[in-house]
């Protein structure tokens, strides 16, 4: 009798199991190729979105952002704010409450402890934390009891949800991380490579800038995800290559961050195989503005405020100028078709940030543009270069290897070719440039050159932390071992004052107004020159199911709810 | 009926012996015509055909060939004819100033290191010493330290090109050098050589009368191979970000772009890669024919 | 010969250590900080205390000495150990580590070796297999149909880079014909026979790039090396004695020929190791190529100084071999 | 012929043709001779004068293409050689017919050891197991006059001087007892003392064996020693042919005169300088419809240059190719 009735049952779940992936591990194997590899899955050691990706579906914060930018709970029973008492009143503290209930990927309950452990863990000043900016003002984090955390601020934070929040400052446990304090961290091979978590997989193995495997957590909070037993996180090749094998060969369910020609992409997309999605962040493709002199003759002075200024970048006409002979309509549409769309901003989303005085540039006006540099007395010299006074516009034009990349700056140094500007192009490996080797001149930081072109954005919907970059303690030197992020060396007591402002205001239209004032400062100084408002642009295969993709938070944040059609 | 009297030949050059037999081997003679035709193609070319290679006209972009544009265009809508053009002259001057480098480099070591037993023991260290260094840390290494330097005395173009010249050809010697080693001693144990040797034909005489001609095969097919891995060498080098600039076409960068492309415009991948290919075949050929011409065994029949 | 292989063997001692001191050198002169790498938030003083630790600070020949010691007596050690898992000495020697990682740079190694010795080495041995007959058959019947086709194949093969030939492939075979896949799983564990068979199709694909490369360069060395040899007058003695053409051809020209095509093949094995950097990172293999311009790149020293040292000790390996098999392949280079 | 036994050898009318890329080049032109068993015959002629070529295109050892046989019988044992398949004539070379060369120092394999070199035929052609060849090849070494020959076995070529080495090509030559020898200046890359002696080795083995020879020299010095007959050989054809002492006491043809008077004269003042032939032998473009020496002939007629000489056969088994007569110094009438 008993016999028989698990009989039945097996056979009943037989005939279910296909129609719906109801259970745990239901759907098989999931593939996901990152033509980054991951190196470490540790996010404090590594800035890097391949490690932060790769990790957030192992480790997790206590809330993340959704699709829309949106704060949800995640570890949590519901995000604090000042109305439901989570956050003080007079913005110095807030409190989180753990949901009960949640065990690390071994078995052990997660804690208030591990918590507060994760927060002396990146705060620890010999540890080299990654993501030291996510605790700026953060004096002390407390354990109240076994699930409420308090987070307590040496001064008002207005947006208090810095630590714990998103993809980038997951908690880890206490028990794993113990011995990997401070200098130790590094070290930690093991731990940093294979760090219990709550998210739904556990690794199985990991190996650095190759591959990792991961399979169904046994402990994760909801019984009946992930949908896919286990897992493969593939690195390596490029773009184009990891784009092939989800939408034409279908060996992968899920391709990130394909930044390829968006013909190709079409093309591949036509094979009926997979599907290209795509949404808007904050990304911003823009050109970063030397406004010191990079000349090689001044040895250590060089790109250095002491330096001494740009011998033309620091002409404003000449910035716009160069600004406005760019149709960055067509950039848009050859380097990135849908996922792209002209700016005239750095901040061009959420909403509420963007502004629409800086929009002279969306058209280009090339006659415009010689007629100011004219006014200006920029002569044009019998070898089609402008000059004044014996300095001719001659720019060298740097950044990292990638099609689309040298795609836009053929087309720039056409478009400026038309106003009396040579163009000198430059482009260097992606490692190199973004590596932060201090003793590289080709790094983006040291900035040796005249222009320099990238990408920047910022995860979550605040601001703050991002129009920060440009105030004048941010600028990189010899003094602060290249460190910093405001590349155009851009210095204004005015901007300085504002950043000031925008971190001490609470109300939200209140801090939209400062941050447009603070993007339109910018702009109309001319420190940067914004080309192409990004999109993240990633593929997945037909078969899979529940992709939503997220531009504020990890692209990986819902993997749990991932299924196989 | 010819006279034979006619034939009683008077004595020639060396030189004009192997021109005529290389002229009877119709590989060479072929391949010598379509290296010429290209390198004056290259040269001449863009003053006939004057679009400029870099002139973007993004309405035209992706075509297929036409009257406008005989190969076709690129993702930019700039002309893959003028392009081709203009990245031969970079590809075949790197190709060739590149290979003779290492050939005279190889060679002379080679010759050096067979022939006197005293410094062989070293130039052979050398020659490992060389072999073991990565090609690519040496390369990156050399670059960081005097592109800027370069760039500045000689422009970015003029810079970079004697940059990876140099770098090329010191990197690629040491596999001619080994060869040509084991020949010089193989044939110093020859007779030829033991009986100009007893005569005092000085070192230099007996190298350059007995030993180079002797040679002259694997070097010929060094030569071959020498073109083709600089042409290719360039084409990984831009491939890291580290060679020409982006705007500055050669063959191996147009070949590069263009394979993303290959299903969407396949002919644009045809041209680079055919001129490469062909050009390397020529040089091959060339090469044959010269080897043919430099065996006297050959030469007598 | 055995009493010349063990001075060879001898020599290459004082051959490694300047071979190594030259890299050492090398990349220690390099314009790379080795701290460069770390964080950005880590202070100047820790970044100080991190540089001293590496040794930064001291002189030149002791940096050196203690780089030999860590390399040729502690991280063998540690490898047997790890390998025999047994204890030898104290057993907690430091182990060489990678910058980036900061994983032990042996283990680093062991875990890219397997797919770069597969995919590489394979190519390198069906190249030989498919070059040596071909190129003595070249050569035999010298401007044959199928000699210069042999010839046309053979150049277009080392002309056309692999990152052309890789997608190439990639196109027809995976997405067309999707027979093979395009991504090379480095987790495959072959089991079985059917785990065979997938790992046999994931490496048709790289295997036969670098094997077309391979073939063509070898098989113009043998070609060439054949038509020096058939013209030599021990052949038409060999003929004048009445051997067939087989035994004239297979025994007594391939074998002279064989002199400076073995030197070609040996000194090209260490390249097996080095890896192919632009067909693994076509087909993601990510193998010890990859691994070495990553550590390029990233300023790893560590990582590249082992790789480097690996790599000439296997030059100066196969150097050796090739001397060795140039003695007994020609009787006439006596080594004494 | 002597005692008018059958030829053992009879070549007639061979023609033999290179394909270069500038044309044809007409090596042997109508060939034709015979050898009897124990004969030795020797061929005279300067370089290029088509002697070697002939001599290999016999046993088919010219590289074909470029060479290429346009007619003629070779007739050996009885058989055409000409007409057998590549295999049977294998069998034939090495076994029956026996060939020595010029250059001792690169007609050995260098790469492989002596005894294999001599091993190869024994055990091919008369299917000796290793033990048997080997026995065989000391045996031989030690025919040919190379001491202490069973350690020398596993000797390379290079560690054997220049007459060894010729020694050891006559070892092979001779390995399966040939009826034939060809020996294609088998002495030219030696000096003169070890010349002498393997003059007196191949004379000596020659009547221990029993086996005919055909001797191609350029020096008729060693001719006079050694042959019984000799043939005079001049663009591709053979201009005339006598038993030794007839033709050096009688030569006809104005070539061999020539060639006589080359020699150096033993009882001749020795200030006088060495006669040479002036100018260089043909190129042989063409089949030639002419006589090939007329132009550094001395006795040249008007005919030479419309008409080839056919052979005419003279007293004494004397043949010569040549319209003016020696005896009258006149030209002879042609037919």
């Amino acid at each position: 009798m008993r016999m028989k009735s698990i009989l039945i049952g097996a056979a009943a779940a037989l005939a279910l199991a296909p129609a719906a992936n109801a259970g745990r591990g239901d759907a098989g194997h999931v593939n996901i190729i990152y033509w980054q590899a991951a190196s470490i899955l540790n996010p404090f050691l590594s800035g890097g979105t391949k490690d932060v990706e790769s990790s957030s579906m192992v480790i997790e914060p206590l809330a993340r952002y959704d699709e829309n930018g949106n704060m949800v709970p995640w570890l949590v029973t519901e995000i604090p704010t000042v109305a439901n008492g989570g956050v003080s009143e007079d913005l110095t503290s807030i409190t989180w409450k753990i949901s009960p209930g949640i065990l690390w990927s071994d078995g052990s309950p997660f804690t208030s402890a591990d918590v507060v452990f994760t927060a002396d863990y990146c705060m620890d000043e010999t540890g080299g934390c990654q993501q030291l900016a996510k605790f700026s003002d953060v004096t002390n984090v407390e354990a109240l009891d076994d699930l409420t955390v308090k987070v307590t601020f040496g001064k008002p934070k207005p947006f208090p949800y810095g630590p714990f929040v998103g993809g980038e400052s997951p908690i880890i446990q206490k028990a794993q991380f113990a011995d990997c304090m401070g200098a130790k961290a590094p070290e930690c091979t093991e731990q940093n490579f294979g760090p219990h978590g709550t998210g739904p997989f556990r690794v199985t193995e990991f190996r650095a800038n190759d591959v990792i495997s991961m399979e169904a957590n046994p402990h994760y909070r909801d019984p009946n995800k992930p949908a896919f037993a286990t897992l493969t996180f593939k690195g390596g090749g490029d773009a184009a290559a990891a784009a092939r094998s989800v939408l034409e060969t279908a060996e992968f369910d899920y391709a990130w961050n394909l930044q390829i020609d968006p013909a190709i992409l079409t093309q591949m997309a036509g094979a009926g195989k997979g599907t290209v999605v795509s949404a808007f962040g904050t990304g911003v493709e823009r050109m970063m503005v030397n406004l010191t002199n990079p000349d090689a003759a001044l040895g250590d002075k060089r790109s250095t405020v002491e330096g001494g200024p740009h011998p033309f970048l620091t002409d404003a006409a000449v910035r716009r100028a160069l600004s406005i002979a760019i149709d960055r309509n067509t950039l848009a549409e050859v380097g990135y078709g849908a996922a792209g769309k002209a700016t005239c901003n750095v901040l061009p989303a959420p909403a509420i940030y963007a502004s629409t005085a800086n929009d002279e540039c969306l058209v280009q006006d090339i006659a415009k543009a010689n007629a100011i540099l004219d006014e200006a007395g920029w002569a044009v010299g019998s070898d089609g270069v402008r000059a004044k006074d014996g300095v001719r516009l001659s720019i060298l034009y740097q950044t990292s290897t990638n099609a689309v990349r040298q795609d836009t700056q053929a087309l720039v140094k056409q478009w400026w070719s038309e106003i009396g500007v040579e163009t000198e192009l430059k482009n260097i490996s992606a490692s190199v440039f973004f590596g932060g080797d201090q003793s590289s001149p080709d790094t983006f930081q040291k900035h040796f050159s005249d222009i320099e072109m990238y990408t920047n954005l910022f995860n979550g919907t605040d601001p703050e932390a991002y129009m920060n970059s440009w105030t004048c303690a941010e600028i990189p030197n010899p003094g602060n071992n290249w460190l910093g992020s405001n590349m155009p060396r851009y210095c204004n007591p005015a901007y300085d004052a504002l950043s000031a402002e925008l971190s001490g205001t609470a109300d939200i239209d209140e801090r939209a107004r400062i941050a447009k004032a603070m993007n339109d400062m910018l702009m109309q100084e001319g420190a940067m020159i914004p080309l192409v408002h990004r999109g993240r642009v990633s593929a997945h295969s037909n078969t899979l199911g529940g992709v939503v993709l997220n531009t504020w938070d990890s692209e990986l944040w819902n993997v749990a709810d991932w299924t196989r059609n | 009926m010819t006279d034979v009297t006619s034939d009683i030949r008077p004595a020639r050059s060396q030189w004009a012996d192997v021109w005529d037999q290389f002229k009877t081997h119709r590989g060479a003679v072929m391949g010598m015509g379509f290296f010429v035709f290209v390198c004056l193609l290259v040269a001449i070319g863009p003053y006939l055909w004057t679009l400029d290679p870099n002139f973007i006209d993004i309405r035209a972009k992706n075509q297929s060939p036409s009257m406008l544009h005989p190969l076709g265009t690129d993702q930019l809508g700039r002309d893959t004819f003028s392009q081709v053009l203009a990245g031969g002259r970079v590809s075949l001057l790197v190709g060739v100033v590149a290979m003779a480098l290492s050939l005279l480099l190889g060679t002379f070591i080679g010759v050096l290191a067979g022939y006197f037993k005293r410094l062989d023991g070293a130039l052979m260290r050398l020659t490992d010493l060389f072999l073991a260094l990565p090609l690519l840390p040496l390369l990156l290494v050399m670059i960081m330290l005097f592109r800027d330097t370069l760039r500045a005395a000689f422009g970015p173009e003029t810079g970079i090109f004697l940059l990876i010249v140099f770098a090329i050809g010191i990197t690629s010697w040491m596999n001619t050098a080994r060869i040509v080693r084991g020949d010089v001693l193989a044939l110093k144990e020859q007779e030829f050589v033991l009986a100009a040797q007893s005569i005092g034909t000085p070192p230099y005489r007996m190298i350059m009368r007995h030993i180079i001609p002797n040679v002259m095969s694997p070097i010929m097919v060094s030569a071959t191979l020498g073109i083709a891995n600089a042409i290719i060498t360039e084409s990984a080098l831009s491939f890291l970000g580290l060679g020409f600039p982006s705007d500055f076409p050669t063959w191996g960068r147009l070949l590069f772009d263009s394979t993303n492309f290959m299903t969407l415009n396949p002919e644009r991948v045809i041209w680079p890669g055919l001129a490469i290919s062909l050009t390397v075949l020529s040089v091959n050929y060339m090469g044959d024919g010269l080897r043919d011409a430099l065996d006297p065994r050959i030469r007598g029949r | 010969m055995l009493n010349y292989t063990i001075r060879r063997l001898l020599f290459t001692i004082p051959t490694l250590l300047f071979i190594s001191f030259i890299i050492f050198l090398l990349l220690d002169l390099a314009p790379n900080d080795p701290t460069g790498n770390l964080p950005m938030t880590i202070t100047p003083d820790v970044r100080e205390k991190i540089r001293e630790s590496l040794g930064l600070g001291q002189p030149i020949h002791i940096r050196y000495f203690k780089w030999c010691v860590q390399f040729f007596v502690n991280e063998p050690l540690n490898i047997v150990e790890q390998y025999f898992d047994i204890t030898i000495g104290q057993g907690d020697r430091l182990r060489v580590s990678s910058w980036s990682t900061r994983s032990p740079v042996g283990d680093l190694i062991a875990e890219r070796m397997p797919q770069t010795l597969w995919v590489v080495g394979m190519s390198y041995v069906i190249g030989i297999l498919i070059a040596v007959p071909i190129g003595v058959y070249s050569a035999y019947r010298q401007y044959s149909w199928f000699d210069q086709t042999g010839t046309f194949v053979s150049m277009v093969g080392f002309s056309v880079p692999t990152f052309f030939t890789g997608v190439l492939m990639i196109v027809i075979f995976s997405v067309y014909l999707g027979w093979f896949p395009s991504k090379y799983d480095t987790l495959h564990v072959v089991t079985d026979w059917e785990s065979f068979v997938f790992q046999v199709r994931q490496s048709i694909m790289p295997v036969s790039v670098l094997a077309l490369f391979n073939a063509s360069t070898i098989s113009r060395f043998m070609r060439a090396s054949m038509l020096d040899n058939l013209n030599q007058d021990y052949v038409r003695t060999a003929r004048a004695k009445g051997m067939t053409e087989r035994i004239v051809v297979l025994v007594h020209v391939l074998r002279n020929s064989l002199i400076p095509v073995v030197t070609v093949i040996a000194l090209g094995i260490p390249q097996v190791f080095g890896g192919a950097i632009i067909t693994e990172q076509v087909f993601s293999i990510n193998g010890l190529g990859a691994l070495l311009i990553q550590g390029i790149q990233g300023a790893d020293i560590p990582l590249v100084q082992t790789l480097t040292f690996i790599f000439a000790v296997l030059i100066v390996f196969f150097n050796l071999i090739a001397d060795i098999l140039y003695g007994i392949l020609d009787p006439r280079i006596r080594y004494d | 012929m002597l005692d008018g036994a059958a030829p053992i050898l009879d070549v007639s009318d061979l023609k033999t043709v290179f394909t270069t890329r500038t044309g044809e080049v007409h090596a042997v032109n109508s060939v034709s001779f015979d050898l009897a068993p124990g004969e030795l015959l020797g061929v005279v002629g300067e370089s290029g004068s088509g002697k070697s070529v002939t001599m290999m295109s016999l046993i088919g050892l010219l590289p074909m293409p470029p060479a290429e046989i346009r007619g003629g019988t070779v007739m050996f044992e009885g058989r055409d050689i000409l007409s057998m398949s590549p295999d049977e004539l294998r069998d034939i070379r090495g076994s029956r017919i026996g060939f020595v060369f010029q250059d001792p120092m690169t007609s050995l394999n260098p790469t492989f050891s002596v005894g294999f070199q001599l091993m190869e035929p024994l055990r091919k052609h008369m299917g000796m197991n290793k033990k048997q060849a080997r026995a065989r090849a000391v045996e031989l070494l030690e025919l040919v006059g190379i001491p202490d020959a069973l350690p020398r076995l596993s000797d390379f070529p290079h560690q054997f001087s220049g007459g060894m080495r010729q020694r050891v090509m006559i070892a092979i030559a001779l390995a399966c007892d040939p009826k034939v020898l060809i020996a294609d200046e088998p002495t030219t890359a030696l000096d003169v003392t070890i010349q002498a002696q393997i003059l007196e080795l191949v004379r000596e083995l020659r009547h221990k064996l029993g086996m005919a020879i055909i001797w191609i020299t350029h020096d008729l010095g060693v001719i006079a020693g050694i042959a019984d007959r000799v043939m005079v050989m001049y663009g591709g054809q053979i201009v005339e042919q006598a038993p030794v002492r007839e033709l050096f006491a009688r030569p006809q043809h104005p070539y061999t005169r020539a060639l006589l008077e080359t020699l150096p004269s033993v009882t001749g003042e020795r200030t006088e300088r060495l006669k040479t032939i002036e100018g260089q032998p043909p190129a042989m473009r063409e089949h030639p419809v002419a006589c090939p020496f007329r132009a550094r002939c001395v006795k040249a007629m008007d005919i030479c240059a419309r008409k080839n000489p056919p052979i005419v056969t003279l007293a004494g088994e004397h043949d010569v190719a040549c319209f003016w007569d020696a005896k009258t110094g006149e030209a002879r009438h042609a037919g």
